[in-house]
């Protein structure tokens, strides 16, 4: 029996006292318990930021690459191995700024990854600009008239593509959010879980209280995921409320299942038959 | 002297010229000779301007010949363009319904004869036809190619093919041609491949499981090539959403074990550079094939460069150890593709193949065997590897700099890297002792890499004046070479493979025993030739640069070396 | 008066014969001299492919960019000079693959640009690999398995984030694409038009036939452009027909007109107080 | 001996150590003193270890010093790992309730003064009350201060700030120092500012008006500093989706016809590449920041480093004609900037100023007053200077290489660039003349551009050894070699400004009147050093490299290059 415990790691944690990044690794660790998947089995991937810290705080295998580019990194990694669970965290601008383009392409090959965004609505590490989330008008040092862009919905976009496993989370709600992770983790194709996350050193507008105000369970309160215009619906924030939870999930064909050759079990273990690649190459 | 022909064919895109090139092509093959067939085309998929030129021989050539012995004008443009490069004796096909043929040109009604034959798309065979019975050729030959292109489609097919050919033949049948000659019946000499499809083949050889790449001129084919063989083998490939995507997928599949490459050429290498970078501070071994055509910026799409040597060398921010070699001929190609995922297997490190679209794109004879290498050491270790595996530390300080490397999910032992600078579990660290350690660590393969690079390749290494060149244009430069002997200079070539590590030691001990050497490239400023000043101090006494996106002839080389020496 | 004969450019055409982008030209000269708009007036910019050769067939002022970046040049025309109207003209390997990111931005920003995308579902002039939007299966040279992904959905997703002009025309209809881009050149803010092109020398699955027989026109058909849930619907192809027109519509304010600064006149134009700069960084 | 005293302020981040640092800048600059102040800080928020290390002088300083005259810990941890650099004399004010003072430490509750006062927030000013008045200053030095920043704010908050200082300047009374000193009173001299802000000035001076960028340590503060001044002139500071986007819009917004600017680090900068050509080729004037951190990939990302020379030399494929400046100091920063964008504009050609991390963090005391450029040439034509506006060509040949550039949409002249190599008029095309006219074009200037390069700066160049370096780290070589001197070592100092085009000639001989040179850069492998080598043919005999991420001690470059010396 895999624990929440077992993925306990003591190397220095490096995020602000109060962060909501730490609720999102509570509800990991527990995911992973509740699936018994012991670290051998999963492989984290993230970006760069305070939110693509993450793998370090959790013991485990992972791969901490670059900037907006961790979607791609875990794609190489699933083909290459598809037998094994892939987790990615990522900030609001690791995923939706920099590494927007990724984000599409993910959606589009339903590639088998559960994907976090800590969406903290702000670039935290790098000190407070506003994010791809940010309200427009959001005041930061260098947006003193306010952010100009209007925020991007990453639930609508996912939705509007075709994703297969949607979800919002909020830091605060580590049950809901665990569970949301687990299900992302089962889940056979891309899984996409937006988490609402405080960031208390550099966004005073998204606090938790303004999230307790406003966060409600949608999957409670009846709300079927396998719903499309329902899930549309709650996509977007209606009026003061954020509808969080399943928001929308149906059968989908994941990316190493679209591949013939990896019906024979992962890349990585396949055998390679050297009399055959060299008569290959002889007749090529 | 044996045959040394050269057979132009130009005409618009989307005309087929390529296709006339391949049957010429698989004719001279089939009948034992060598050839190399050169193509040039605008970035268009219709109209314009475009040709392929085949030099046909018995002997093995590595470059193309700037005479043209034959001529198949498809069209007024190519007649005009090209008419002048005739050489004494030349002729000219030129598909035209006019008659009036003099010395120099014959008209052949091509399009007429095949419309004739079923087809205007026939127009192809026909020219093919009345080249090779031009060249003297057995109507055999052409009849045996064609059937092994068309034998599996319907018989009409492959019925009026042989009819345009033989329409072709006859049109010319009886019209004389210096530059006939008897075609050997031999069997094929080695294999007939494409500079772009031997590089994928090295890599099938080398057990490349995973290749992501997203569409670029001209490294687009390297991908076609690698992407027939995804039915038969455990081998993906992978169309990215861009080549960010391409270079960070290639890590992560690398990372999680299967040997992995990407191919692309300037702008697209442009944006790989963050992941190069990537790939060199988390010691994730990748291949990185860069074709290289002009730019700055797209440039020339579809034409040939060696202009991103220092690129190649110095893309990605801070120092890190990498490989970059550049082939000299189809065999080398080869072997260095699998050369280089040993390499980057071996010291964790990224590899740079560099070609070019000259090279790429074009055909010749490969004569030895593409022999798979004997076993393949991934270099990789296991949980039964380790007194601990709990303990196992990625980036543990070694004399080498190399860390034992296990793979993520294989054990107990966990695997953890970042692009940030970190500690020796791969747990980031700002510690000035990590900071020092691991750069020092990377810094210090070098000293290994050093000693698996090979001198560059040279002829006549004691020629009073040597040739000094990179990569693809060894071919021209060799015969360049000979050219110069044959008028008297005494000349000799210098061919690098192995660019970096630079081999300082020989490269200075070679430079140092003649009087002057020139440096021969396909850019503006001699890339390699700076590059030899810094590593050696020696420098170039001139340098014969062409930049136009046309490959180097050797002729031209031969005769600016001379002109330099003559006032030198 | 501005004539469409006005554009007429005597440099050479690159294209195939038969090629949907000859529709296209033909349909943005229409647009400008409707519009009375002098090439003084008219910026073009685009990527780099088949669709990104557009401007050098029309006699006006244009940059032709790098492969995907098209908008992002666009974007800093525009806030430099926010007086000349810009067109952008990108292939859909161009705009949603490579240049993904910045599609997504420019909703965002909702910049004041006509977006014209060819898009002809392959790339044309890299000689026919799939593209984004190209069907799941698609075969290709070098996907002989068929394309592994899904095709995205640009007017799905520009409708999902917000944007506030969305149409969809066919080369083949040359009057109506007319109208549309004149419609988008007219509209104060960012203007999407994702066109059906035909690309006779490598997509022989979404021909001129079959277009003919699938596209429809929704305007003509009564659809209001006000109506946002039944744009969401023809965002989609309805079984075999795919809806045209002027999917969408609503007022917004563009981004120049989000920048206080932008209020004075364009950037270009004003004036810059020397005595001014020198006490400010006196006093900074 | 003037005045020169360094104190050194740590914690954690989020203690407000930069706050402390501050208010003892300004105090200092208020009294018209000299100072410098180095940043040093992890990436994170809360948490972990920072300083500031504040050096004091009557006379100007531009480097930081190895001795921590007065140490402020704010936690245990700074004073075990700074204890040690304490010189002779000197003393550490600990934040600490448990007293027993000793000779080195003086443990002050801070903390609990600070609540006392109002809270715990103030624990900054406590401190800086007690720092100041170790050191002699008369309190009303801090309280001016105090009330030029807290001012505006609510009365309590001056008014607890103000107590909060005398309670630190109270807690320390009579506590005897040898580093005390006579506190000048004098006007200010110059002005207080960090290189990121001298950087955004000199951007406002050159009349930029736009900029865009994508966050990213230590560029980003260039950006915040230039937004500041959004509202106040026609300016436009536009946060991108990403650095690619950065670097295009601003092509776009240069192509348009306003001065436009970017600013990264070095991932950035290699996103960036790609457009750098595209910059190149079209021969839009660009200007381009790129403050290096260190590497590879993301590193060490809130540290410094000179690691990216090369890179920036030879990024982005293909060749083309680039201004590489690295100005070494605040003055030269600002008018760096000036001359960058008049330089992109002469020669229409992308023009890279680079810092680092250290340039742009530090504070210190700009002594020239910060002036206009006379006035700005933009180097443009309209319809007016034309013959014949219909007939324009914006890439015409001309001996320069540089061509009348109209801006698009300004009249009849049409404007037309084009990313693939180009005919003069802008069109594309694949024509040999028109690639060799325009690649030769492009890099004919060079000649003109060769002529703006200034030569490197020198102190003693009839030294037997020089010192050799570049851009942010010339303060403290012209201190080493000071010491040097002081020693008995004949040194001499050269240092770069302007790198690129490399002034070859001018270098060759200054080094020519030296026995040896050594190096000193921020990297591990000498890029510049190799970089003369290639240009020059002369060889450092030593490189003094520092690749830790931490700026240069000038004692630590004494001492190694002493050592040289002593085996040499
Ligand atoms: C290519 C590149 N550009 C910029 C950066 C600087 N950078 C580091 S983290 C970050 C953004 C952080 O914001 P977000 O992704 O929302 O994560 P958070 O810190 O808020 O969790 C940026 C821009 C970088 N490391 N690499
Ligand atoms: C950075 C970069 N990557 C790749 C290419 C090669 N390339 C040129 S055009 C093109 C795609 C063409 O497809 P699309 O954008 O759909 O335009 P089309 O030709 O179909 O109109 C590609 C990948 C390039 N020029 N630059
Ligand atoms: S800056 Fe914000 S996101 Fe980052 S650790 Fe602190 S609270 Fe969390
Ligand atoms: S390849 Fe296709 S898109 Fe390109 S010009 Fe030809 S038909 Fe048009
Ligand atoms: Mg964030
Ligand atoms: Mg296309």
């Amino acid at each position: 029996m895999v624990e929440a415990a077992d993925y306990q790691c003591d190397f220095e944690n490096k995020w602000c006292p109060g962060c909501g990044n730490f609720g999102i690794v509570n509800a990991m660790k527990d995911a992973l318990a509740a699936l018994d998947l012991p670290a051998e089995k999963v492989l984290l991937v993230s970006g760069i930021g305070q939110a693509a810290k993450t793998p370090h705080f959790l013991k485990c295998n992972f791969f901490h690459g670059l900037h907006g580019r961790a979607l791609a990194v875990a794609t190489g990694a699933k083909i290459a191995n598809h037998d094994i669970s892939v987790l990615v965290n990522m900030g609001d601008g690791d995923c939706y700024g920099e590494g927007g383009n990724h984000f599409l392409a993910a959606i589009r090959r339903n590639i088998d990854i559960t994907l976090l965004v800590h969406d903290n609505r702000v670039y935290g590490l790098t000190k407070g600009q506003a994010s791809p989330t940010s309200d427009r008008g959001f005041v930061t040092r260098i947006q003193a008239e306010g952010a100009r862009s209007d925020p991007m919905n990453p639930v609508a976009l996912a939705l509007s593509q075709g994703a297969g496993f949607v979800a919002r989370g909020y830091c605060g709600s580590t049950d809901q959010l665990g569970d949301l992770i687990r299900q992302g983790l089962e889940y056979p194709g891309f899984s996409l879980i937006d988490i609402l996350q405080v960031c208390v050193s550099f966004n005073h507008v998204n606090t938790y209280d303004w999230y307790r105000e406003r966060a409600f369970d949608i999957n409670e309160n009846g709300h079927q995921p396998g719903d499309l215009q329902a899930a549309m619906k709650y996509a977007y924030p209606e009026g003061d409320r954020i509808p969080t939870g399943l928001i929308y999930r149906k059968e989908t064909v994941p990316f190493t299942q679209r591949i013939r050759r990896l019906n024979a079990g992962p890349l990585l273990g396949q055998e390679y038959d050297r009399q055959r690649v060299q008569s290959l190459i002889r007749d090529a | 002297m044996g045959i040394d022909v050269t057979v132009k064919i130009g005409g618009e895109a989307g005309q087929g010229i390529q296709t006339v090139g391949e049957l010429l092509a698989q004719a001279c093959h089939q009948s034992g000779l060598y050839l190399m067939a050169v193509n040039d085309f605008e970035s268009r998929i219709r109209g314009g301007h475009s040709f392929m030129q085949l030099r046909i021989s018995d002997r093995p050539i590595r470059a193309p010949d700037h005479r043209v012995h034959l001529l198949i004008a498809l069209n007024e443009w190519t007649l005009q363009t090209h008419r002048s490069e005739v050489t004494q004796g030349g002729r000219v096909i030129f598909d035209s319904e006019a008659g009036g043929s003099d010395e120099l040109i014959l008209p052949v009604p091509v399009t007429k004869l095949a419309r004739k034959a079923g087809g205007r798309i026939m127009a192809n065979t026909v020219a093919a036809g009345a080249c090779l019975s031009m060249l003297g050729a057995p109507v055999k030959t052409l009849e045996q190619v064609l059937r092994q292109r068309f034998g599996d489609k319907k018989a009409e097919v492959l019925e009026n093919n042989l009819n345009a050919a033989k329409s072709g033949v006859e049109a010319v049948a009886g019209v004389p041609f210096d530059w006939a000659f008897q075609w050997p019946d031999r069997a094929p000499a080695g294999k007939l491949l494409s500079g772009a499809r031997v590089l994928a083949l090295g890599a099938l050889a080398a057990q490349c499981r995973f290749a992501a790449f997203y569409p670029m001129s001209p490294a687009t084919d390297v991908m076609v090539n690698l992407s027939e063989f995804e039915a038969q083998l455990p081998l993906v490939v992978e169309q990215a959403e861009g080549e960010i995507a391409a270079v960070n997928m290639v890590i992560g599949a690398s990372f999680a074990g299967v040997r992995a490459m990407t191919a692309t050429s300037g702008g697209g290498f442009a944006l790989m550079s963050e992941g190069l970078g990537l790939a060199g501070i988390t010691e994730t071994p990748i291949v990185l094939i860069n074709s290289q055509r002009p730019g700055p910026a797209t440039g020339l799409p579809t034409r040939t460069a060696q202009a991103d040597l220092r690129f190649m060398l110095h893309a990605a921010q801070d120092d890190f150890p990498r490989f970059i070699l550049a082939p000299g001929s189809l065999e080398a190609a080869f072997e260095t593709m699998v050369r280089a995922f040993e390499l980057a297997d071996k010291y964790q490190v990224p590899v740079i193949v560099t070609t070019d679209q000259y090279f790429n794109d074009s055909l010749a004879i490969v004569d030895k065997a593409l022999e798979l290498p004997e076993g393949i050491d991934r270099h990789i270790v296991g949980d039964a590897d380790m007194d601990d595996p709990a303990a196992y530390k990625r980036f543990a300080f070694t004399d080498s700099g190399v860390s034992p490397r296990a793979l993520p999910c294989s054990g107990k032992a966990l695997v953890m890297a970042s692009g940030n600078e970190h500690q020796e579990d791969g747990h980031i660290s700002e510690r000035i002792s990590d900071r020092i350690g691991q750069m020092d660590k990377r810094q210090c393969k070098l000293e290994g890499m050093q000693k698996e690079v090979r001198v560059p390749e040279t002829v006549y290494p004691d020629g009073r004046v040597l040739l000094v060149g990179w990569g693809s244009t060894s071919g021209m430069i060799r015969e360049s070479v000979e050219m110069l002997r044959a008028w008297g200079v005494d000349a000799g070539a210098v061919c690098f493979t192995d660019i970096w590590p630079f081999p300082e030691a020989e490269v200075t001990e070679i430079l140092d025993h003649c009087r002057r050497f020139y440096m021969v490239e396909q850019n503006a400023t001699a890339q390699l030739g700076w590059l030899i000043r810094e590593r050696t101090g020696r420098k170039f006494a001139q340098a014969v640069l062409k930049y136009d996106g046309r490959p180097f002839f050797p002729r031209e080389i031969a005769d600016k070396v001379k002109a330099y020496e003559e006032v030198s």
